[in-house]
């Protein structure tokens, strides 16, 4: 599935087909696959329970992938040595849900600040306190937070500390996993603020991982949907606000809005691989092809934008039966 | 009682509560007063810790954290005083007059017996019916909200049901004995918005059809936005502003207000600055600033602010047709 | 303890805790075999008079079949274990096999009483304490809690003998024997062992019932049933009992095999009754081979009878115990 | 032990009555060991049971040999036996437990968790017996039984404790940069346990003790020296004969200091509690 026009300089992350699945369940990925150009932010986007998760995990290297490939600049995750792994971990960084669990209850605040420098051996004592410093006034803490400990703050102080420490060692790749969910709007207003200034001012490209579509409205360059661990569809954000082609992608905006809501039951059906559109169950424009044939990706142009999505609906060949 | 409180479903009056904390007894909710009418939707909105829960358990005369104290003037369901009561005669009033279903639909049922028998035994604990009319009760119940095989989900564990369809379950066992009041405390937070839309659909039926008054608490302004009337602003224990929906949006008249209006990330359109934020952050109760709460943080804050606590000024009598009460709390609303 | 893990195996669950517990069993036998038999007292000396010559030596050797190897002497050892062939006592001579079901009864006749009223006196006051948590009833059974678990068993054994067993006390109640044909006579010769065991374990039980009533008590879902007018009595005894059935079961069932051997131990020892614990004793203290090696054996197996007794208990009780 | 435990520890009065006595304690035993105290345990310097005196506070036993000596060597000897066990059985049921934990339903959680299971079903007096035989009267025999079998509870609360843990993001976070295991459960995952540690310590230090007791009744106890265990042991026959001195010393010393340790215990429950990783 090609998504994007080709350019020469390979892509900062580029995901190929990824499937993963725990121990004996089905895929809970499956054959998923986007790109993200450096300084840019991809939402992705979904209920709870599809998988957004555990595709941050792989790209982290704490999952082992059954099938299919992450790339990062240009070479895959799973085939790095030792030393390569540790180059590009040190280029991509994870911020989570939960301030207060992503933060160790018994190290102090400066403690770490400094394990990540320590540990990619980035500058030696005193710059790094200089590093410290810097990063601390990026997120609008001062130095004070330093001899302290997690629980001393509040969640939006811890939250912008966990940033600290995803940024203290310049990365060009932060995913957000969740990342504003758990705080109040004011709070979580304050972070969005501070996530597009170290967008414009540091380049860095953000996996934006959320269930709230509002939110990705603020930050997403593009937009990727996953339903039951599968892409439904691809686009840039505007042409996904305005014209959203997937029919679960239209559900979720109306839901978003309090338009409609959905029928009951409300869970996706498991379903058999390349059987069925995994979103048949649900699916408002349900056609008789959809039950039985899984969709591929077909390209919708517009300008010079690509815009993908995985629905019969947009298959030449159906079209007879619409 | 005068005719107002005969249509009054829920109706409180000076609620206060009180906790202990490690520094001494702290005010955490002070002297709320509100009330509303059968068929009404209340919002009480709040960011965490402003004591929003807190008020809503207070209530129904239960405070989760130990040694916490409270205090009322009256709080009257169908215009029957429930602070007065006796713990027997509470009991006998909650989950039949008045019910309460809660945030995390995860942890709120019982996880070893089934939603069936759950329901059903607050049917039979307020029904003295000899016949097994509970159990049809339950089943009726769980079929308007919405499950096309109540006996299915009757039988089902809660592990086994999804978080929407326990937050349904929970509705169900909510409204088998019909109640008159129904508080929601923060009832979609934990869902997607799919199943968020729909429970706060079902929620919106029991107003419209059985005339049930709903105080929905949470930290959501869009929520409360789609599905109640009335809304009130708590800040720090206190109502900053009380007033309808419409005109919160339209012109909020305390500075809080509308920060957190401003705050909102709004689905069509990317704000070049990105959503206003409030600076600063919410105080923790024994650090409650003097005079207004928000005075700190305020931008339109004078000197006044700090030192004096404004007054709930409610507003005279020109409030839209229904009447219901607006007002807000600062010496130089917007 | 139990092991939770359920393994992707596929094996149905009951097969699974079965091999589990075989494989306990294996372990239990090893061990005992290698203290006691492999390094325990050498015979070879008894049997030879003074100064044996050394053909005499490997000639009792290979007749005790020391010079067997290893692996082979804990085959016999396993298959006298399964045979219930557990050879002769060395003290009185008499079949072990017959030692164990004449005393066996004796034994849980008296520990059954005190262990029963422990758990049930226990789990009571345990939920009065966590019912009225940080209060001053609460507060009166934490600290008469305290005072339990700091007094050794034998101090009250001792204790109570002298208050109700000499004359320097109540003299009720004899100090020794244990001439039981009917119930007057059960009871009389049971009360002093059974208020023992009684104090020594309510400490412990209280305070680990509190515990687990506490942690049921501030779950959610009892914030729900108190918002629907459930009673105190119905939430305890209906709500908050159900859900921390596992951790009593858990409880009960592995105090079983201790309270049976080490309780009775002590306790039979003490008051001269012969019980399995008598017979235990005067194994330890004289080198009883046979004996140790079968109560060994013995409380292994109940060990781990006990562990799946509990995981069938545990599925019954809590649905979501599933048994993939 | 942050500063706030410490504040939280310092005002609930029952936690330090306990440790006071604790402390008081541990004076004697320093002073038995530097051999200031209780020598004279062992000397007959008076005749059978004599009554309390100025000479013998508290009397002389069967033997006539002074009751006090006998009971402040009691005390160094429990705090030996105390120590000894808690220290090496925390340790190692702590590292047992973080290595099950860590690695959770794999092979070595099953071994351990095997070996555990087989330890905990073998009746620990016999247990202790069997050491016994086989080290032939060796005098840390009592010592070896106990360490082997006190270990499998704290393995137990420790590896619950590090599965609980391994699953928070701070310990992903930490592995998203590449740490190695060993620094990730070194640096993150035991320091919070600490509290539950040092909580267990001081339960495993009662029951050491409390063990003691039953096994020197069994003979199976301290080969050389005196401890409160033999006392009673001893005192178990004057006791029908009327003479209580023995009895009264022995089992009062035992009960304050057990009530010293588990006061300690509770009041640390409290004060660490809320430092624990909220969950």
């Amino acid at each position: 599935m090609d998504t994007y026009s080709h350019n020469s300089k390979p892509r900062l992350l580029e995901v190929k087909e990824l499937s993963i699945s725990f121990l004996k369940q089905a895929n809970a990925i499956d054959r998923v696959s986007f790109k993200l150009e450096a300084g840019k932010t991809l939402g992705l986007v979904g209920a709870s329970g599809a998988g957004k998760s555990s595709i941050a995990r792989a790209i982290l290297g704490l999952l082992e992938p059954q099938a299919g490939e992450i790339l990062f600049d240009g070479n895959s995750i799973s085939k790095m040595g030792k030393h390569q792994l540790k180059a590009a971990r040190r280029r991509m960084q994870i911020v989570f849900q939960e301030p207060a669990a992503s933060l160790s209850p018994r190290r102090t605040v400066e403690q770490t600040l400094l394990e990540p420098l320590r540990h990619f051996d980035i500058g030696d004592s005193n710059s790094r306190k200089d590093k410290i410093s810097q990063t601390l006034r990026t997120v609008g803490l001062n130095q004070e937070v330093l001899p302290r400990y997690p629980h001393q703050f509040s969640s939006g102080q811890q939250q912008r500390i966990a940033i600290a420490r995803a940024l203290i060692t310049d990365p060009d790749l932060l995913i957000a996993d969740e990342a504003v969910s758990a705080l109040d709007v004011s709070v979580q207003a304050q972070i969005l603020q501070l996530m597009q200034s170290l967008q414009q001012e540091h380049g860095i490209a953000f996996l934006f991982i959320s269930h709230d579509l509002a939110v990705i409205r603020q930050i997403a360059d593009d937009v990727a949907v996953m339903y039951a661990g599968q892409l439904l569809e691809y686009s840039p954000a505007n042409t996904f606000f305005n014209r959203p082609a997937h029919p679960y992608s239209k559900a979720l905006l109306s839901f978003a809005r309090f338009d409609t809501a959905p029928e009951l039951p409300i869970r996706p059906q498991p379903v058999q691989h390349g059987t069925a559109c995994i979103y048949a169950g649900q699916c408002a424009d349900k056609m008789i092809v959809c039950g039985r044939f899984e969709p591929e990706f077909h390209k919708i142009q517009h300008k010079k934008e690509s815009h993908c999505v995985k629905c019969h609906l947009y298959d030449e060949k159906n079209t007879n039966d619409m | 009682m005068t005719d107002t409180a005969l249509t009054t479903a829920l109706n409180v009056q000076g609620l206060s509560v009180w906790i202990k904390t490690a520094s001494g007894k702290q005010q955490i909710v002070d002297n709320i007063s509100f009330s509303i009418k059968a068929g009404e939707a209340t919002g009480l909105v709040g960011e965490s810790g402003c004591g929003k829960t807190m008020t809503a358990f207070a209530i129904l005369g239960m405070l989760p954290a130990a040694g916490a104290t409270l205090e009322s003037v009256a709080i009257e369901v169908n215009g029957r005083d429930i602070s007065s009561l006796s713990s027997a005669q509470r009991r006998s009033v909650l989950g039949r007059d008045i019910a309460m279903i809660f945030q995390q639909p995860g942890t709120a049922l019982d996880p070893v017996f089934t939603i069936g028998q759950q329901i059903t035994a607050v049917h039979r604990r307020h029904n003295r019916s000899k016949k097994n009319k509970h159990r049809q009760a339950m089943l009726n119940s769980l079929a308007q909200v919405g499950f096309d095989q109540p006996d299915k989900i009757a039988a089902a564990y809660p592990h086994e049901l999804s978080g929407g369809m326990r937050q349904l379950a929970m509705i169900a066992m909510a409204t088998v004995c019909k109640p008159a009041v129904l508080i929601a405390d923060e009832p979609s937070t934990a869902l997607d918005s799919g199943t968020r839309a729909l429970v706060l659909k079902q929620i919106k039926r029991l107003q419209t059809d059985h005339g049930t008054a709903i105080l929905m608490v949470s930290h959501d302004l869009s929520v409360i936005r789609q599905s109640c009337e009335n809304v009130m602003v708590m800040y720090c224990g206190r109502v900053l502003e009380k007033t309808d929906c419409q005109s919160l949006f339209t012109h909020a008249r305390h500075p809080y207000s509308a920060g957190l209006i401003a705050c909102i990330p709004q689905l069509n359109a990317r704000s070049a600055s990105g959503a206003k934020a409030i600076p600063g952050q919410v105080p923790a109760p024994s650090a409650f600033p003097p005079g207004c709460h928000f005075a700190p943080r305020c931008e339109h804050a004078a000197s006044q602010c700090d030192l004096s606590v404004p007054g709930f000024l409610a507003e005279n009598e020109q409030g839209n047709e229904r009447g219901n009460e607006r007002g807000v709390a600062c010496f130089r609303p917007l | 303890m139990t092991n939770t893990h359920i393994a992707a195996t596929g094996l149905p669950f009951i097969v699974r805790r079965f091999l589990h517990g075989v494989s306990l069993m294996l372990g239990v036998t090893f061990v005992s075999f290698l203290l006691m038999v492999y390094f325990g007292p050498d015979k070879t000396y008894e049997l030879l008079g003074k100064n044996p010559t050394s053909t005499q030596i490997s000639e009792v050797r290979h007749t005790l079949g020391y010079d067997q190897p290893f692996l082979l002497r804990y085959g016999n050892y396993l298959k006298e274990l399964l045979t219930l062939d557990l050879g002769l006592s060395d003290s009185t001579g008499e079949e072990v096999k017959s030692i164990l079901t004449r005393t066996l009864p004796i034994s849980i006749a008296l520990v059954l009483p005190g262990f029963v009223l422990g758990n049930i006196i226990g789990l009571l006051l345990g939920m009065l304490a966590a019912w009225y948590r940080g209060r001053w009833l609460d507060k009166l059974l934490m600290s008469a809690s305290v005072v339990g678990m700091s007094v050794s068993f034998l101090i009250i054994i001792i204790g109570l003998q002298i208050l109700l067993c000499t004359p320097y006390g109540l003299n009720l109640f004899p100090v020794r024997g244990w001439q039981v044909h009917d119930l007057p006579s059960y009871l009389y010769y049971v009360t002093v062992p059974t208020l023992a065991l009684l104090l020594v374990t309510l400490g412990y039980n209280t305070r680990f019932y509190r515990a687990v009533m506490v942690e049921e008590i501030d779950r959610e879902h009892i914030l729900t049933l108190k918002a629907y007018g459930t009673s105190p009595v119905e939430l305890l005894f209906k709500h908050v009992l159900k859900n921390s059935l596992i951790p009593v079961i858990t409880r009960i069932m592995f105090s079983v095999p201790f309270v049976l051997v080490s309780g009775s131990l002590l306790l039979e020892s003490y008051f001269g009754i012969p019980g399995i614990g008598l017979v235990t004793f005067n194994a330890i203290t004289s080198g009883d081979q046979p004996i140790l090696k079968a109560v060994v054996g013995l409380t292994g197996l109940l060990f781990v009878l006990a562990l799946m007794l509990t995981d069938i208990l545990y599925s019954a009780v809590d649905p979501r115990v599933t048994r993939q | 032990m942050t500063h706030t435990t410490w504040q939280r520890l310092k005002d609930d009065r029952y936690g330090i009555g306990g440790l006071f006595i604790v402390a008081f304690f541990a004076v004697i035993a320093l002073s038995v060991w530097a051999g200031l105290l209780g020598q004279g345990w062992s000397e007959v310097s008076g005749n059978r049971w004599e009554s309390l005196s100025a000479a013998h506070w508290f009397g002389t036993n069967l033997l006539g040999q002074d009751i006090f000596q006998r009971t402040l060597f009691g005390a160094a000897t429990a705090f030996e036996i105390g120590l000894i066990v808690t220290v090496f059985s925390i340790v190692l049921g702590t590292v047992l437990g973080a290595l099950a934990g860590w690695y959770s339903y794999s092979w070595l959680d099953e071994v351990i968790l095997w070996i555990k299971g087989v330890l905990d079903s073998i009746p620990f007096y016999l247990f202790a017996a069997a050491i016994a035989f086989a080290l032939q009267g060796n005098r840390w025999a009592m010592h070896l039984a106990m360490i082997i079998t006190f270990w499998t509870t704290t393995a137990r609360i420790v590896r619950g404790e590090v599965m609980r843990i391994k699953q928070r993001e701070f310990i992903e976070a930490a592995r998203a940069i590449g740490l190695p295991d060993i620094i990730v459960v070194f640096r993150h995952v035991l320091p919070n346990t600490a509290h539950i540690l040092l909580v267990q310590s001081t339960i495993v230090f009662v029951a050491a003790i409390k063990t003691e007791v039953i096994l020197s009744f069994l003979g199976l106890g301290i080969q050389d020296g005196v401890s409160w265990g033999l006392m009673l042991a001893e005192s178990s026959q004057e006791v029908l004969a009327g003479h209580f001195g023995n009895f009264v010393a022995a089992s009062v010393a035992l009960f304050i200091m057990l009530m010293g340790f588990n006061l300690l215990a509770d009041a640390l429950q409290d004060a660490l509690d809320t430092q624990r990783v909220n969950s």
